[in-house]
């Protein structure tokens, strides 16, 4: 490493965390006894020692200005001493030891458009991703489905009037950084189409061997183009993944009428009850429809409606699938079961039905 | 020329709707920035043509990090020349995401000054990402945050920004001290997390409990969740009211829904075979005023999840059944104390024989799990699998003794 | 020289105890029959060595048949010149397994002039096994046997012996003609039997119902399963009886046992949810006086179970979801008649595409599920599967749709 | 194909079916009402008709003489009208319509050494294999073990006090030929240690391609030995399943003391309640102890006994696994969990414990 100027500060890490703790937080730390939910979004924790902290949850859209940001410190300035923190799931929580105050932060937060809600057997907010606000590798948009599918939603963030909870997650690309795989409803961009080979610039800028490496399924071959070394793509072994792409720029496979969006159920995360779950195919492609993609609105509505609709309490999206079986979800769901449905990938064949076990 | 700060087209339709609309931010951010303004533009452009513009990153970072920092160019800098240069800087949040107004009014300014004006709060790993600066504004942003206590998060082939639920600070099911854990592990890997030493990224997510509320079984390479070995807590009294005062149907919501089938409900007591419960949290959940976990806590490590790309998605599995988070710490036990050791094992291992871009997941899965807890000095015990193997191809290898009778 | 018609040494020990002892077997045939007692002998020199002392078998067999016949020479034949050859051969069986002691005696007549006196009745396939003669003497056993009515059955890369349960010759539950179509398919496919036209071996299994008495998920490439499609009928009189009278508590012992919980148990009436039943048979086979099967009865058919050897074990998996077996055939149903077709198609594939020694099974795995389907003209069926994928590595195919657009 | 002489006959088939059914079979074929165990062994089948048609079923060694086979006959012969079979897992079976004929032919047959039961919730014939008896695969024998075995459970055939059935199979080596793989309980013969190549003899009677292709873990490599084409086993790579053995004789694995047994518990057949399932490997290696390998018998009496004690009424082995999870199974079964137990052949990702579900 190069020397630095004397003043230049690295590895630092982020701020001790008790810093930023509420000073009721500081003293109950660790010795909460209880909370109860009293209303959607609005949440107490009472202490071992008795001392209450009301906690108002609203929804924010992630992609956020610094000018909402200091809307939100407005408020937690003048009711919560400054402290106010975000969710795992990218909601904003103010906290406060007054219950007076509970109310007007909810109106103020309502009033700047941020609906109170999330808390309990609800749909919170989308964990999503970058889409074509900032990723080279979207097949769609993240920002724009989120918006539309929960606005459409937005009546079960505001009750807890469902089965169960219900988390509804978006990645834009096959690489699923908003971790799709293990939510009750995933929606993923999709390729369906191999890359195409800008040959030129594969010479540049790419190394072969690791572009070979990249390929899950080794579509990707080496060879010569007019005397160059350079790759080729076995088109009928290549499913879209897209890896050759994060690795090699020389290899696009977007296209605005081929690429899409999947959708995919009956994930979860919790231990509760049931193991946690991937999220499995349901809807294999809907095209690429903005600003307001209203065919995967109406799907997911739709998801959402028949499971509220046949589950029992507590029963997750997967977990109901489980009790009724596939086949009756692709019934109810009014979903046609096709090719792409059936697993063939590494360990395909376990997930076969391998039992007489079927209903009529 | 229209207005650059408002969008208008397709965009203006996602304004509307009563969740809040992250065109109305661009907007915001658009009065007073250009890079916003563009924006507004590039991704009208998106929306029509439904394609992304942005290009591979390149390599561009602050000096002497291998991370921290995405880089990205748009693909049509002649209209949009403030976004020609986009990069975004990933900031690691404090545990939890614990704020006070003052820190983040602060890097709002910082951000007005020298960003987009715009953020997420948070990103995926759980970083604050500044979404979108030029080259020559790195450095600076940098050294402005730093001066404020903070420093960047993760990204490549690094420890990525550990992250952890709210744990001791707001719940009371946190059966371990997710945010000092989480701080711990951020702050004495700082080398790992901005240098890449490793064949690629490693994430570590703390959660209190098995509810799991960072996602760590499926997000994290190595889980930390919290749980209990002794007894369920019961206050019988509270089980009655809720049957009795809050109408509950206790055998169906509560009895029936237990995975292992292990609580019997006769209308007045609800008794627990703890032996058989498998810790799953359903009946404290819903009973959250009646019952509560044991008192001898710790939590379970598990190894390995991850998405699809290379060798399909992966939950995490069980690694460490049972490790204590606290003193006192007994002689026969994994406690917190064998930690260091564990995770150093795991790197210098994977770290040597890891193939470039191959997750620990996949690797233990190439290896084999046998050879891994072997290397890493584990014991292999039950609870790490569902269930044993069914195939018959096992890699026997010759004991001691077999060897012996062999040489006779 | 001890006498060779007893089992001294350690085969001895394995004459006492309640359990039919098959040392005794062979020492009498042994009194009569010289490769019987030179069988004692090699195994008292196996059980001494704890080593097996047979060679690989070469190609040997009756004229013009690919199989039938298992080769098989002793690698010690200056000591035991008897067995020197000991070939087997696989005597196709009457389908499930009933016999005239008039046929028997005759087989045992052949079998003691012209062979060991030993055989295994039966061998797991399902065949009669007659346990070892010289190459010499398989022409003449096998002129012997056909005469008398039976054939060989299956060996090496052919459609093996098929077999079934007892079915509608006995059990209450068989829901297809079991006996018939076993019957059937040895007839139809004799030629497919005896010569090695496939890839590897193929086996076909008939069970009745879901009990599956002939294992046929496990150990059959087409597996054919009997079961129904209607409402299970209900005797409810019946129920109290097996309630009141034998104290059965049907709660605990057929209820909760249910997999799918679709009953219910007032402790008058059952009720059972039959749009919910998964036809897995348990309340019918413990309440079998009480409850039956319904009316609307025919099979499922899965495809590819096999042992390990190459891919891993597998169990047969769903290919049609219900068959029906018997007329009146609907027009829109998949029907016996439809059989042929399908299994055309199959071996078809199969026979094509299949590589040496790949068991349709491991084929399916190679080439993919969906794409089987497809080139065999069978529609994709929810049923088939216990879950859709989980990975998002799908192989879509661009619909004409989709092509008019690209092309645009 | 030559020209056959014209008497020859071929392609014949079984005989029909039809031919040795009892004449109550015919009469009521497809017409059976019910079924009742009269007793351990003996049953009673009755038709819509109101025919009646008892059944005692015998243990056989599956390995039978022509002279024992003679003595059933005379049995059959004496009180069913000639008529008698065997089932799928090699009991023979006595049918006569006489009621007053049962209690005779069960003291025949028990006088001939064959005792009547394995019906209902009992320990019924084990399927097995060839063994030393007539394979050249074999890992250990089959007869013997099996009788050894058979010996110590007998009382369990004989009664029908098991919470539910119990299937034990014994395959002699990995080929499976029992089907070990969906067994309550299963004997594995294995081999320990990779083929000893014989280069000699491999050049004449192997075909290279075929013998490397055998191999599920490309563990074989074409080499040359001497000059000459041969193959060459990389040993760490080799799990001794003998499929190179199958295919090339010349690579021999046998070997008296590293040869030996291995026990597999909780797999199922039938579809009832549970899915079928695979066996899962229980205990990793017993040595050959001939003739009557007390260790194995002991440790498949301890895997019994441990079930019969801790399953409930109708609990297969692997159900009431599944209900008490295997780290318990191992803990009353006394056997140790080792690296062996876990999986690492294609799908093991898919058998590892995904989520914090644990007793304690
Ligand atoms: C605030 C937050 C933790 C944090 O550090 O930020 C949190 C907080 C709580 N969670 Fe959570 N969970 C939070 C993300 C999660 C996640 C992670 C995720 O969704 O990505 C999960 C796993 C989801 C999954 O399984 O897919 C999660 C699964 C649970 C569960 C299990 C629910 C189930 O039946 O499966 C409970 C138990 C319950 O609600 O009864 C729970 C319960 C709770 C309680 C009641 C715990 C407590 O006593 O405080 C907390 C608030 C009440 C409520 O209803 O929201 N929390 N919780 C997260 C809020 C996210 C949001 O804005 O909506
Ligand atoms: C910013 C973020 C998405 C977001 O909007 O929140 C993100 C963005 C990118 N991720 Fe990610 N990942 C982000 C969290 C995740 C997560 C979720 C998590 O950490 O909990 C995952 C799934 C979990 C996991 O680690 O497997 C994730 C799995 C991937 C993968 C697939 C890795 C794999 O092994 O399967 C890639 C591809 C790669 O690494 O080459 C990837 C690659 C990328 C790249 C760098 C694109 C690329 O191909 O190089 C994206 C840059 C986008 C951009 O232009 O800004 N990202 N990425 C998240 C990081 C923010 C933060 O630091 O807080
Ligand atoms: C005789 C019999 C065992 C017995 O004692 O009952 C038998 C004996 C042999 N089997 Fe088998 N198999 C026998 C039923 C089975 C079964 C069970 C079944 O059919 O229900 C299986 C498991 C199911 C299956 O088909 O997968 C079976 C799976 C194998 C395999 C592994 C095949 C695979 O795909 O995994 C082999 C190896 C091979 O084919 O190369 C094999 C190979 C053999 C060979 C030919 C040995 C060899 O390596 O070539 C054995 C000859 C033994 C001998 O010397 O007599 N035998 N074999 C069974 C046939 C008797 C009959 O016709 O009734
Ligand atoms: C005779 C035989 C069929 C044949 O064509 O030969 C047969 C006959 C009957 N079976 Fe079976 N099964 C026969 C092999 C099987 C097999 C195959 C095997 O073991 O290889 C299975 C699958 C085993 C498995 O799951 O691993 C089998 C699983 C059943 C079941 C399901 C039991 C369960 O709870 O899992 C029943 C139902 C019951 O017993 O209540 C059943 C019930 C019956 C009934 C009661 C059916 C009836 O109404 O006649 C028959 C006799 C009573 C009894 O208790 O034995 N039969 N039965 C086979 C006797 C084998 C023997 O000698 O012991
Ligand atoms: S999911 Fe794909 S497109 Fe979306 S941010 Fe992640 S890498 Fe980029
Ligand atoms: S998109 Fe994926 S499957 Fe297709 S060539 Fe690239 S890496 Fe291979
Ligand atoms: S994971 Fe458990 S401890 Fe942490 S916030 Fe969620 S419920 Fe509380
Ligand atoms: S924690 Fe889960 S497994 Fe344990 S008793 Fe409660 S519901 Fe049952
Ligand atoms: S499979 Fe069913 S029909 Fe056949 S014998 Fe068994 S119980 Fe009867
Ligand atoms: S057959 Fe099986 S699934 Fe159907 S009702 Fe009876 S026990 Fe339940
Ligand atoms: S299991 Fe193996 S050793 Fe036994 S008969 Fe079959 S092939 Fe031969
Ligand atoms: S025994 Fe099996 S694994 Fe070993 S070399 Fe032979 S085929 Fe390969």
């Amino acid at each position: 490493m190069t020397a630095e100027p004397a003043e230049r500060l690295t590895d630092i890490g982020p701020p001790h965390f008790e810093k930023f703790l509420p000073p009721v937080v500081k003293a109950n730390y660790g010795k909460w006894d209880s909370h109860e939910i009293l209303a959607p979004g609005i949440y107490v924790h009472t202490a071992e020692s008795g001392d209450k902290l009301y906690t108002i949850r609203a929804a924010t859209a992630r992609l956020i200005s610094v000018q909402k940001v200091r809307q939100f410190c407005d408020i937690a300035d003048k009711y919560c001493d400054g402290h106010l923190r975000w969710t795992s799931r990218n909601n904003v929580e103010f906290l406060t030891t007054k219950k007076e105050n509970v109310e007007p932060i909810k109106k103020e937060i309502e009033a700047l458009g941020h609906p109170v809600g999330g808390t309990g057997n609800s749909i919170t907010n989308i964990v999503h991703t970058q889409g074509w606000v900032h990723c080279h590798s979207a097949a769609t948009d993240a920002s724009g489905i989120v918006k539309a599918v929960m606005d459409e939603l937005m009546d079960e963030f505001t009750n807890m009037r469902l089965p169960g909870k219900l988390r509804i997650a978006l990645a834009c690309c096959l690489n699923m950084c908003g971790a799709v795989h293990c939510s009750d409803i995933a929606i993923l961009g999709i390729h369906r189409r191999a890359p195409e080979i800008d040959h030129e610039r594969l010479r540049k800028m790419c190394e072969i061997p690791n572009v070979v490496a990249s390929c899950p399924t080794a579509a990707i071959r080496p060879t010569s183009v007019d005397g160059n070394p350079s790759v080729e793509v076995i088109e009928e072994q290549c499913m879209f993944c897209a890896n050759c792409f994060t690795v090699c720029p020389s290899m696009p496979l977007n296209d605005p009428e081929i690429d899409g969006v999947s959708l995919w159920v009956g994930g979860k995360v919790s231990n509760a009850r049931h193991e946690p779950m991937f999220s499995k195919l349901a809807v294999p492609f809907i095209p690429n429809n903005p600003p307001r993609w209203p065919e995967v609105v109406e799907a997911v509505k739709n998801l959402v409606t028949v499971w509220a609709d046949g589950a029992r309490p507590y029963e997750r999206m997967g977990e109901w699938i489980e009790r009724i079986g596939w086949p009756r979800f692709f019934e109810v769901a009014g979903i046609e079961f096709q090719k792409e449905h059936i697993d063939d990938f590494k360990h395909a064949v376990t997930t076969f039905n391998t039992s007489t076990h079927l209903r009529f | 020329m229209a207005d650059k700060t408002k969008a208008t087209g397709m965009l203006a339709e996602l304004k509307d709707g009563p969740y809040p609309s992250f065109v109305k931010e661009i907007e915001a951010a658009a009065e007073k920035n250009e890079m916003a303004q563009d924006l507004i533009g590039l991704l009208e452009l998106s929306y029509n043509e439904k394609l992304c513009h942005w290009k591979h990153g390149g390599i561009v970072g602050v000096m002497g990090y291998g991370g921290g920092v995405i880089g990205r160019y748009v693909d049509v800098p002649e209209e949009f020349p403030n976004v020609s240069h986009f990069h975004t800087l990933r900031v690691n949040q404090p545990a939890a995401w614990f704020y006070k107004t003052e820190a983040l009014r602060k890097i709002c300014d910082i951000w007005e000054e020298r960003g987009s004006a715009i953020m997420n709060i948070h990103g995926s790993t759980g970083d604050i990402i500044l979404l979108g600066t030029t080259t020559a504004q790195l450095e600076p942003v940098f050294s402005e945050l730093t001066k404020l206590g903070f420093d960047l998060g993760g990204s490549g082939s690094v420890l990525r920004t550990p992250s952890c639920c709210v744990g001791p600070a707001r719940c009371e099911w946190a059966m371990f001290d997710t945010l000092k854990f989480a701080y711990e592990h951020t702050m004495k890997y700082q080398d790992e997390l901005h240098r890449p030493y490793f064949p690629y990224k490693f994430k570590f997510k703390f959660s209190g409990c098995p509810n799991d509320c960072v996602a760590s079984i499926a997000r994290a390479d190595m889980s930390f969740i919290g749980t209990w070995r002794d007894d369920i807590l019961v206050n019988q009294d509270k089980v009655l009211w809720y049957a009795n005062e809050k109408k509950l149907d206790i055998q169906e919501i509560v009895v029936d829904r237990c995975p292992t089938k292990c609580m019997e409900w006769d209308g007045k007591e609800l008794h627990i075979d703890n032996r058989n419960c498998s810790r799953c949290m359903h009946c404290i959940n819903v009973l959250h005023l009646a019952l509560k976990p044991g008192k001898d806590r710790g939590c379970t490590i598990l190894i390995g999840s991850k998405a699809p790309i290379l060798e399909g998605a992966q939950l995490s599995s069980v690694l460490v059944p049972f490790m204590r988070m606290e003193p006192p710490y007994a002689e026969d036990e994994a406690t917190a104390e064998d930690l260091p050791e564990l995770i150093d094992n795991i790197w210098e291992l994977w770290g040597e024989e890891g193939k470039n871009r191959e997750r620990v997941g996949e690797f233990i899965q190439r290896i084999g799990m046998g050879n891994f807890l072997d290397a890493i000095g584990l014991e292999p015990a039950a609870e790490m699998v569902s269930h044993p193997r069914t195939n018959p191809y096992v890699f026997y290898e010759l004991g001691e003794e077999d060897e012996e009778e062999e040489d006779e």
